[in-house]
């Protein structure tokens, strides 16, 4: 974008005179131009010039002054045709054979466009004489006010206003919102779980740990309790096969049950006072 | 009995005119002619009116002259405006009028949000309608127009207050005014994502 | 020459409205009145205007009837200060509106596209001055609007409907490339064409 923003030596070398330099009336005449094609059109029309073959080079450069001159280099769209005109003046610079299949002029599509362009301007120019013609002639100037009418009857009513709100819903764009909630996890709780459970039994699965419907603070703070318990070697955790469930054992007879375990119950059977 | 010059230039100004016009107003269309000459053109396009039995005549008010159409008409002008003019809103003006129905107070920038096109003109034909009006002005920057909705626009609806619009799950969720969410109160439904 | 009672009362109609009105409107004035008999009042005022030299005419616009002041006039009440002139577009007013009437239904990118300058402020004001309107939705990317011309739109051109735009190929004047030769007398014709 930056070579866009002319400073007058640049293009004064290959630049001829154009009316738009010369006469300063025209500078301050900002409006003169309603967009860069009628620009463009005015000056090919100073220059005489065929539309069906730009001297693409020349009136890119002219282009370029003009709006520098006309203070219209800060108009995006200015802007932007002046950057077309520069890529087309590179590409007409590209050397290629005489007669070569299927090359086309890349000048076609700006022809196209300003043909296109000024038929829009004599319809505008049919308009404006029309209209012209009519503002010749005046309608009743004096409209009395209604002179006690109850307000106009409007056609309204529920049903179309709930159209209405339902068409605004359906355009509004779904809002992209994600809660962000503080959400500890509480290893606290899965630790006690996990420790009435191992007091139950000596060896469960994973997903007997979890619990139906476990959500994701669940699953972790599960995880960490199991670590937890591991490192404090109460249990065990053994996994039969790579991503298989794993399996969670007792390290440790509980304490509360000692009758409950085999070692006790071979080595011991004596002493059982109930036995 | 066609008119002379003068007579016509005079009906010309007079129908054209917004306002009662007088004598020396209408001398000045034609600098040539003199007071009495223009009191002479309004007699006879006044006779003129009579004679033919035109549904206009030429009446005196306001210190001026005026083309107005005849008492006897009135019923059926009246009944002609309202053939002709069934005022119906249209689909822009309806969606705005939603807009501003569930969200009042509501300012045009959160308008043209809501409906992704610029709002002026509807707001202001709302506006001259009486279905909406300013009912304060925002905080924000430049202090820009609140609009709510009004009496007539209940009446039009035949609702007794606002409170009567229907409310259903859609219509609250897209057309409530926004929260800002507050962290700590959502941390009993922590466990259930969407807030549902 | 006493108008009869059906034309007095689409001249009442007439009058009272100030916009174009349809025959059908005209004929709610008198339910038992046929449209040929308010094709008939209508064409006895026009003649009536006419042939007794009123300086207001009946004009046919927008699909409906009009009085409007006669041409010749205009000239002496602007400069008496009676009654001011409709303001002029701009050029890219007109642009913009020429697009539209020859397009429509035609979004925002396309006028853009061929006028070559960004259309959201003119298509605004055009949209709030109620000479184009939203009339639907493309189907494309974004489901931009579509923008179509109004029966006011009509109403200041003069046009009784948009049949009486010239065709696109009445203008191939302007498609022929422009060569030298035929600069000077290319726009001395531009000048001129619809002046009838």
């Amino acid at each position: 974008m930056t070579d866009l923003i002319l400073s007058p030596q640049m293009t004064s070398s290959s630049a001829p005179t154009t009316a738009l330099g010369a006469d300063p009336a025209f500078v301050v005449q900002l409006d003169a131009f309603s967009g860069p094609l009628d620009l463009l059109l005015h000056l090919l029309r100073e220059e005489q010039i065929d539309i069906a073959d730009i001297p693409v080079a020349r009136i890119a450069d002219q282009f370029l002054l003009a709006i520098h001159d006309l203070g219209l280099n800060q108009a995006a769209d200015y802007l932007e045709m002046a950057g077309r005109l520069l890529r087309l003046k590179a590409q007409m610079l590209l050397p290629r054979r005489e007669g070569e299949e299927g090359w086309e002029d890349p000048r076609h599509e700006l022809v196209r466009r300003l043909l296109e362009y000024q038929l829009i301007r004599e319809v505008a120019g049919w308009l404006e004489r029309a209209a012209e013609r009519r503002a010749d002639q005046q309608p009743r100037g004096y409209l009395p006010p209604p002179p006690d009418l109850p307000p106009m009857p409007l056609t309204l009513d529920l049903l179309q206003l709930l159209t209405a709100v339902e068409k605004v819903i359906a355009e509004i764009p779904s809002p992209v919102l994600h809660r962000v909630v503080a959400r500890p996890l509480d290893t606290e709780g899965a630790l006690r779980r996990m420790e009435a459970l191992l007091a139950e039994r000596d060896e469960f699965t994973w997903r007997e740990a979890l619990g139906p419907h476990p959500t994701i603070v669940d699953v972790l703070s599960t995880l960490l309790a199991l670590l937890e318990l591991a490192k404090r070697g109460l249990l065990r955790l053994a996994q039969a096969e790579a991503f298989g469930s794993f399996v969670i054992r007792r390290e440790t007879p509980p304490p509360l049950a000692p009758g409950a375990t085999p070692e006790i119950d071979h080595a011991t059977q004596s002493p059982d006072p109930a036995g | 009995m066609p008119l002379n010059p003068l007579t016509q230039l005079v009906e010309a100004a007079l129908f054209a005119a917004n306002r009662p016009i007088t004598v020396e107003e209408l001398q000045s269309l034609e600098p040539e002619a003199a007071l009495a000459d223009i009191r002479t053109a309004l007699d006879e396009l006044r006779e003129h009116y009579d004679f033919d039995g035109h549904a206009v005549e030429v009446v005196e008010l306001a210190g001026g002259h005026q083309i107005l159409s005849r008492r006897s008409f009135a019923e059926a002008i009246e009944r002609a405006q309202i053939a002709v003019r069934t005022p119906r809103l249209t689909a822009a003006a309806m969606e705005t009028l939603a807009v501003i129905a569930y969200r009042q107070p509501v300012g045009r920038a959160e308008i043209e949000e809501i409906r992704g096109v610029s709002a002026g003109g509807v707001l202001r034909s709302l506006q001259e309608r009486g279905l909406i009006e300013v009912v304060g002005r925002s905080e924000g920057m430049g202090r820009p127009l609140l609009y709510g909705s009004t009496p007539l626009f209940l009446e039009l609806l035949g609702l007794r207050d606002l409170a009567e619009l229907p409310k259903t799950e859609e219509f609250t969720v897209a057309l409530q005014p926004h929260r800002p969410e507050t962290a700590d109160s959502d941390e009993a439904a922590a466990s259930v994502p969407a807030a549902s």
